[in-house]
């Protein structure tokens, strides 16, 4: 789920979303490492999506490709010199367990043709109400009702819109621990919210123009 | 273009509209794609197929198979290729050329061209550690047919087939004593257990009983 | 013939005349010959074989193998057979060509090929570019446990576990000749560059050292 976080984020143009900070003290430029590292990270996520897609594309044209696997004819069938296992035998324990755990039924995969939409804009709008009303929560608890991946991506992205807003400010104890989220705008800030709503539209529109689709279609 | 063609095409688009999962049996009407059809197909098959089999399977006049198994046949022919198509028991099939099978005898004795290949290995280690085990069984399990790599393994006296299921009569298969000098044990006790690696073992193993 | 061709036999002549020992492979200095014998090997192996393989089975140089060999694609190419010969994993094999498949499919009885995960295939990735790779570095770049996935892999002979790392212990990872025949690619470099995706790697490198 992080991965599709990450790439995503990185879809978005994430250097963009997050503020310019001008580095003016140790903290900052602690603050600026953390995220440099962070974003050292999603680039490195990204890759290898990437270079796993491509893979995936290899495989698939080659399956179509069919090898002779046929028993030799019989009159070289005695000629082979001596049988070589090249096999440990845990590998050769893992290829028995392989073939031995039950296949889940084929099926096939219609994903691509019904796909659920998630908007980020909704779920933007959720983030923000919740947290307007609860001053702060755990990522865990805002996302606690999502029943997709793509869900919890949606309001990852939408608080993503909240910070670059100067709307909410995120805590994290150490990494992969709790993230915390609180609400920080200021009465004046918060009346913008319905103009930061179409303005982070159509941002988050044309913000992958590289893979020439749109936002919403990323999710698909 | 003509007509007959025309007409031919238009049923084809309203009759399949909706089945694109097969759009490439559509052009096998151009006689070089459909032997290069029947071509890969000779190329894969373990037994001879016929040129019925073919048509029917390619949906297209048998007569056409059959022109393009002649076709093909002259082709390796005529250059003296390394390969030939040979019509035998009601069906046809490539074989190495007899000219040439010193060449392949002398490449396959040349030492590093012993070793089994992933399907086979799998297969080995099916009957290894579900011994004994009908041919049956572990298609089953292996969810494809292993006929072919069963072959394999018995002539290569890596397993042998030895008595017979009471319920089914079929063989069972069993790791023979090179198999186990070849994995580097004495017994087979020393196979590696594989409970961890399938944390449900008990229950896997009711449904095989049920299910094979 | 040409004065060339003259020295050229001359020499074979004199290096191999205590060679008599197989007397099949003396005609093999026809080309024609030659390449059928090729095409015959070729037919019958169930992995890529290199040039070198053959010329040393047959006792040729490998620059008049790989002639056969490119004479062979050429062959095949030109006359849009339903087989093509591919340069994959270092050595050349036989394969279907992918225009017919549906129809090659239809004879085939291995089913379905089971296709990798995601998580399979960006695990493969990882090891792929980052290789010789310990498990634990895998993890550390996927951000998840990848235990189960790597067994998955090592089953598949996709990759192997040889050496360990002189400063964990850990087994070093690295993928299989299979891997890159699945993949069609002839080796390694053929893997694209992350630079583009990666502009600092180096840099990265350093701070995964540091901090996973």
């Amino acid at each position: 789920e992080f991965l599709v976080v990450a790439s995503t984020l990185l879809d978005l143009k994430a250097a963009r979303l997050l503020p310019a900070a001008d580095v003016e003290d140790d903290e900052d430029l602690a603050l600026l490492e953390a995220r440099d590292l962070l974003f050292a990270r999603l680039l490195q996520y990204r890759a290898y999506k990437l270079a796993a897609a491509y893979l995936a594309e290899l495989d698939r044209a080659q399956s179509r490709r069919h090898g002779r696997a046929v028993e030799l004819e019989e009159r070289f069938a005695a000629l082979l010199p001596e049988v070589f296992l090249d096999v440990s035998p845990a590998r050769f324990a893992a290829m028995a367990a392989a073939s031995l755990t039950p296949r889940p039924m084929p099926v096939v995969a219609i994903d691509h043709v019904h796909v659920p939409r998630v908007s980020v804009r909704e779920h933007m709008a959720i983030v923000r109400d919740r947290l307007r009303r609860a001053g702060a929560l755990t990522f865990r608890a805002l996302t606690s009702d999502c029943t997709s991946t793509l869900e919890v991506v949606a309001r990852f992205l939408g608080l993503l819109e909240l910070y670059r807003d100067g709307v909410v400010a995120f805590d994290q104890a150490a990494a992969l621990s709790e993230l915390r989220v609180r609400w920080i705008a200021t009465p004046g800030t918060d009346g913008a919210d319905a103009e930061a709503d179409g303005a982070g539209e159509a941002e988050l529109d044309e913000a992958s123009p590289d893979d020439g689709r749109n936002l919403d279609e990323e999710y698909e | 273009m003509n007509p007959a063609d025309a007409i031919a095409q238009d049923t084809a688009t309203e009759v399949e509209p909706e089945a694109p999962a097969r759009p490439s049996t559509a052009p096998l009407g151009d006689p070089a794609l459909l032997t290069a059809a029947v071509e890969a197909i000779l190329f894969v098959v373990e037994a001879p197929v016929s040129a019925a089999a073919i048509a029917s399977a390619l949906k297209r006049p048998e007569r056409e198979v059959a022109a393009s198994l002649a076709n093909l046949r002259g082709q390796y022919d005529e250059r003296g290729a390394g390969i030939e198509l040979r019509d035998v028991a009601g069906g046809f099939r490539f074989y190495t050329r007899a000219e040439v099978s010193p060449q392949v005898e002398v490449f396959l004795q040349d030492g590093q061209r012993s070793r089994l290949t992933q399907a086979a290995l799998e297969t080995l280690a099916v009957v290894a550690y579900r011994q004994p085990v009908t041919r049956a069984r572990v298609s089953a399990i292996r969810g494809v047919n292993v006929d072919g790599v069963i072959r394999t393994l018995l002539s290569r006296g890596l397993v042998v087939e030895l008595g017979s299921d009471p319920d089914t009569g079929g063989g069972l298969l069993r790791t023979t004593e090179l198999f186990l000098e070849k994995m580097g044990m004495t017994s087979l006790a020393e196979l590696p257990s594989l409970a961890p690696l399938l944390p449900d073992l008990d229950g896997l193993d009711g449904i095989d009983t049920d299910e094979l």
